[in-house]
């Protein structure tokens, strides 16, 4: 679409993730989730692949294009746009042997597919005392810019996140990208991956053979002591670009990409902040009952005493997306109020 | 031209009406001893319809139900026992006592699970079936069972749409009682029979009277047939009514949600006695046998109930397994 | 018998017809510019069914349409600057810049909004009918515009459904353009014509050539009439093209999207070289007058793009208004 | 239905609200909400009620018994099954003139109707820069034992209260719950209202005549020194009992009525944690980023350097409900889950 392509122009920033030195095999985040696809389907007779125009030449943001050639119309199918009752067809056929892949091109239109994800798909092991598992992974992509507005543009974790029995995983880079959905799909969990489209560019070494990136372990992207900032997906990349700013001004970040919202990793968060006595949750979604509220609220369950400074949050404002681009320019936050933020924080202002 | 119907199909269909319907009322004897925790939807009134379906089915057929689901079960061959058990919310219960009466499952018998949501069950059944086509299980077959509340809803419609648009194994059998909770069709749905909104997905739709367990048996044979062969969905609605509430073991007639005649008329079309009247009739089941049907299956659920009662609840440790 | 048509509604018809396709043609011409920062779905080939659909409409009926939604809006009686302007994201937009294309909005000429939710916009629809019944407004009608992708969706059935039992004014209006951004219909539902579906909840179905102006507005014409009577909702399903790509000024044909004859085949079918042929052959409007609409549209589109170009972008406070 | 009548008499425990001093009028909760439907029907045409069997004689366990022989079919109205289409027909009539309130008999199926209420209802007035309000009211229950499972017991106001342009409100009095459903009524913001089963029987004096309980504002139910709770729903009750109890082992809690979950009152958090420089958070639904996250991160935020111990949250274990009465106990955290956290915090175990 191109308003995401003209947008990821104006976005095609420098990769975050350590490229490589030389020998190893660049991939793009892009690349990477096709790759996973294509490994999947390869590896194991029970995937299959379903969404709407995911046959189509631009092949959801290029990573389907050129499965369906290779694999078949009956394992890389297109389908009515009915979220609902689809993700029904796809969690019976979870239920019943499959380990379908269900992607969407906009995380706004999971509210559609919400009955189905959170009443039955995240519910049916526990109610079947886990004689029934449904090993369904959902892939849906996070909107942004270009005035997508309000109804193309939501970033919904938080949801999931809150219903316990579907994991939420959000990669940030190629490496997890790949790693994440091999494990989710392979695995048993119902599972919803969502990915931001303006990760897609980026590039770092992404071995060729299937591996597999657990849920639940959060990352210590770059180790630090006066802060810890956890991010998640494409503020992970904000997040870095503020340590390296930080850096300038003395002032050591420590950024861990949370990658796994549910279950989450409380560990790694306390860990850190135990060490730095400071923390900014930077989440790419709304604030009020979000992945920034939890992040913050494991720092004040345990962690509370080695606290300097109040926690803060950067999350989008309390609105839905605008369309004009000089508010959308307001709305989302950036590398640059997390380092304003640190700064205010440490005093360093 | 009507096939003969074996003997054996036919005390078959017999004991399983009979069997869910004395489960149903022992059910709802049993109800105000407060043991059984858990609301229950009663299908008495309506066995024929899962009995003459799942009379179709072999073990590795899928089915898909609601709420209201012990009869499906019980057709699909469930044992009575975990199913008594798990109403009883005890381990020894098809789910260990975590789904209730409204989430019976098993599916090493084709019963993946039953959900409570309104139309819930319908896709998952499409699912089922586009699952037998990619995996290659000709002649497997999937059924939903459902209500005509369901009907209301869209997932009905895209479900429809979805596999006739893929020609899949899938039966939607509509159980309509003319209900959903209190509210009588007409209250939800323009006067238009629901099986008349098959030809809209150009699939087949045929209706029949879900008191006759050979109506039932014999439309769900065809369209299970044509699932099989690989001729794509049918659309089958039956004509019951349910002869209590819609949860739990009174009629309901009392409060005024149905007029008391109308309950009457239904109690009267008693898939069972009718059934029984002509397997009389046409000297195809002798009294003797009859007795010896009631006999055992009064036996079957007796020890079934026992089990129930007796089993162990879970341990509280146990709340936190089985999530994923 | 057909109604003749008076000479006034038929340079409405015409001049409505080119006003949106002068406007889309503009903003694909002007998209390049990159100043027109949000995405567009533009409606050139289909035009007709706007212009036919609301010249039946006064200005208190309701229209709710979709992300492809200029047409609509213009052919409602929408002010080209306010709409050019909220593409521009200006303060002067209908939307202030909030809504951006996919949600033009004008409440005082019966536009309450649009929206990009595929199959969002139907129910909306019928919820404004219910309004205009509840507040005995009788003789307003409400109009849903949609694509044939809507039609997949469970609102789209249960709209129909609800609005065919309670008998609202309502106008479903399909434009089935054979697809749903690359998907054809046949890859979304069975081969039966969507109009087919109307019977099923009992609404009566129409069929038309959605590049046929006049088609359009007899189908349209009757419609609303039996709406306005109280009679119901009516489906219409009107066959058009999109010479467009889904979203974007370009045709995507290149990109093998569609095949290449088949859009050429549609473009010979274009609903205004049509219109105007028929006009001058039966000599209602004379190329005198064409041409003076001509002036007029291209006019009226001039000043509405330097309208939007220079009125003044929102503040970064205003991000906080209009939460509630 | 037998399930909940069966299990509100287990629970019909005695009034928590300061049952009134002889002279006031005493109404339940249920009658509350019933006396604030029949006003507002009475005062405001554009009012009217539509849920799924809303006119059966059970009348939505006796909230809107005899309403429709009063006002007739077309103000109390029946509907299909159809949660997210007719979501959309009361959204639509709100756009256009009317104030429709929309019952649902529990909080579960509104997943079903997300879309609408995510993607429409709470985005409209942004959208069309305030042109175009959607006041439209829904009310849920959550239910709650006698095995109703893990599709018929859900507390989703966290999801919600994550959606900037939706009012998530939660009264636990019959004062607020009628005075907060007339306000959400006569205004013009999309609301949803999230009532609990088990508060049905609790009684308090509420006033005859129609008032309005702004959203917004949180109230101290009970003042103390010693430690905060804040409490949404039904758990105001449990907290309320909790308070009594830690009274005896010379406890002085506060409890804090949250009411409004979006908007939230964060001043009534801050101000009661900097008094007492402990905080329970003690909510009826799931931890992960639910309303328990919220409310401890903006302790984190605001008063960090105020607590004296570490935040502690009481919410659902993260598994959906399961349906057996031992596992239901084992679910449901009580007043005895927050005296013993209260005592530990304090360390006055
Ligand atoms: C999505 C959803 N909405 C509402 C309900 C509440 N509910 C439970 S059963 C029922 C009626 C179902 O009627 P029907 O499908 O005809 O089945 P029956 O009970 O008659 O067997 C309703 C409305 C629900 N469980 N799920
Ligand atoms: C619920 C939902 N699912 C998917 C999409 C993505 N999407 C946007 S437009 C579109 C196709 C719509 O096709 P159609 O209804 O035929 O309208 P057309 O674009 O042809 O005018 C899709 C799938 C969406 N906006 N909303
Ligand atoms: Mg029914
Ligand atoms: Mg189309």
């Amino acid at each position: 679409m191109p308003w995401t392509k003209i947008q990821a122009d104006e976005a095609g920033r420098p990769g975050i993730f350590g490229a490589s030195a030389g020998t190893a095999r660049e991939l793009s985040y892009r690349d990477a989730i096709k790759e996973a696809l294509a490994q999947a389907l390869e590896r194991d007779k029970r995937v299959f692949l379903i969404g709407e125009g995911i046959d189509d030449p631009g092949g959801v943001f290029g990573t389907t294009v050129g499965l369906k050639e290779k694999f078949g119309r009956d394992r890389v199918m297109d389908m009515p746009i009915a979220e609902n009752g689809l993700t029904g067809v796809v969690n019976g056929a979870a239920m019943t042997g499959m380990h379908p892949v269900m992607i969407h091109m906009r995380v706004d239109f999971l509210p559609m597919a919400m009955d189905q994800m959170v009443n039955h798909a995240a519910k049916w092991s526990y109610m079947t005392a886990g004689r029934v598992k449904v090993p369904v992974t959902f892939r849906a992509i996070v909107g942004r810019g270009w005035g997508s507005a309000a109804q193309h543009s939501q970033s919904l974790q938080s949801l999931f996140a809150h219903i316990p029995g579907i994991q939420v995983l959000m990669p940030a880079s190629p490496y997890d990208a790949k790693g994440m959905l091999l494990s989710s799909i392979a695995g048993d969990r119902p599972t919803l991956i969502i990915e931001h489209r303006w990760l897609y560019d980026q590039t770092e070494a992404v071995p060729e053979d299937p591996y597999f990136v657990p849920s639940g372990k959060a990352l210590v992207r770059r180790p630090g002591k006066d802060i810890t900032i956890v991010a998640t997906s494409y503020m992970v990349y904000e997040a870095m670009r503020a340590a390296a700013e930080l850096e300038k001004a003395d002032i050591s970040a420590e950024v861990i990409d949370l990658r796994s919202i549910q279950p989450l990793d409380g560990n790694a968060i306390i860990d850190s902040v135990k060490k730095t006595g400071r923390l900014i949750a930077a989440d790419m979604g709304w604030k009020l009952c979000g992945v920034s509220a939890e992040v913050a609220a494991i720092a004040a369950e345990h962690a509370h005493d080695k606290l300097k400074a109040p926690v803060r949050r950067i999350t989008l404002p309390a609105t839905p997306t605008p369309a004009s681009n000089v508010l959308e320019k307001a709305y989302y936050p950036t590398f640059e109020d997390i380092v304003r933020t640190a700064k205010e924080m440490i005093g360093n202002v | 031209m009507r096939k003969e119907i074996s003997k054996d199909i036919l005390q078959k269909l017999f004991t399983t009406m009979l069997t869910i319907r004395t489960v149903e009322e022992r059910v709802a004897e049993l109800y105000s001893e407060q043991e059984m925790k858990c609301p229950v939807h009663l299908c008495t009134g309506q066995e024929a319809i899962a009995a003459g379906v799942c009379s179709h089915l072999a073990k590795d057929d899928t089915i898909f139900s609601t709420h209201r689901s012990h009869g499906h079960c019980i057709a699909k061959g469930m044992d009575l026992k975990p199913l008594v058990a798990e109403l009883y919310g005890r381990t020894t219960g098809c789910a260990r006592g975590k789904g209730g009466s409204m989430h019976l499952v098993a599916p090493e018998l084709g019963i993946p699970g039953t959900t409570a949501i309104v139309g819930g069950c319908i896709p998952l059944a499409v699912g089922a079936a586009l699952s037998s086509v990619l995996q290659g299980k000709r002649g497997q077959v999937s059924v939903a069972f459902f209500g005509d509340g369901a009907v209301d809803e869209g997932t009905f419609y895209e479900s429809m749409n979805f596999a006739s648009l893929k020609g899949l194994p899938v039966v939607f059998v509509c159980e309509n009682n003319n209900y959903a909770t209190n509210s009588p069709q007409s209250a939800r749905q323009p006067a238009v029979p629901i099986v008349d909104r098959a030809p809209a997905y150009g699939i087949p739709g045929v209706a029949a009277d879900g008191n006759d367990v050979l109506a039932v048996h014999r439309a769900a044979g065809e369209a299970i047939e044509r699932a099989r062969n690989g001729a794509g969905p049918t659309l089958l609605e039956f004509r019951t009514y349910r002869w209590k509430g819609h949860v739990g073991p009174t009629s309901d007639i009392e409060s005024g949600c149905r007029p008391a005649d109308e309950h009457e008329e239904w109690l009267r079309r008693c898939p069972l006695d009718r059934f029984k009247a002509y397997l009389r009739e046409k000297d195809l089941l002798s009294q003797h046998d009859m007795n010896h049907v009631t006999v055992e299956v009064e036996r079957l659920v007796n020890d079934a109930i026992e089990f129930g009662k007796k089993g162990p609840f879970p341990d509280a440790a146990e709340l936190y397994d089985h999530v994923w």
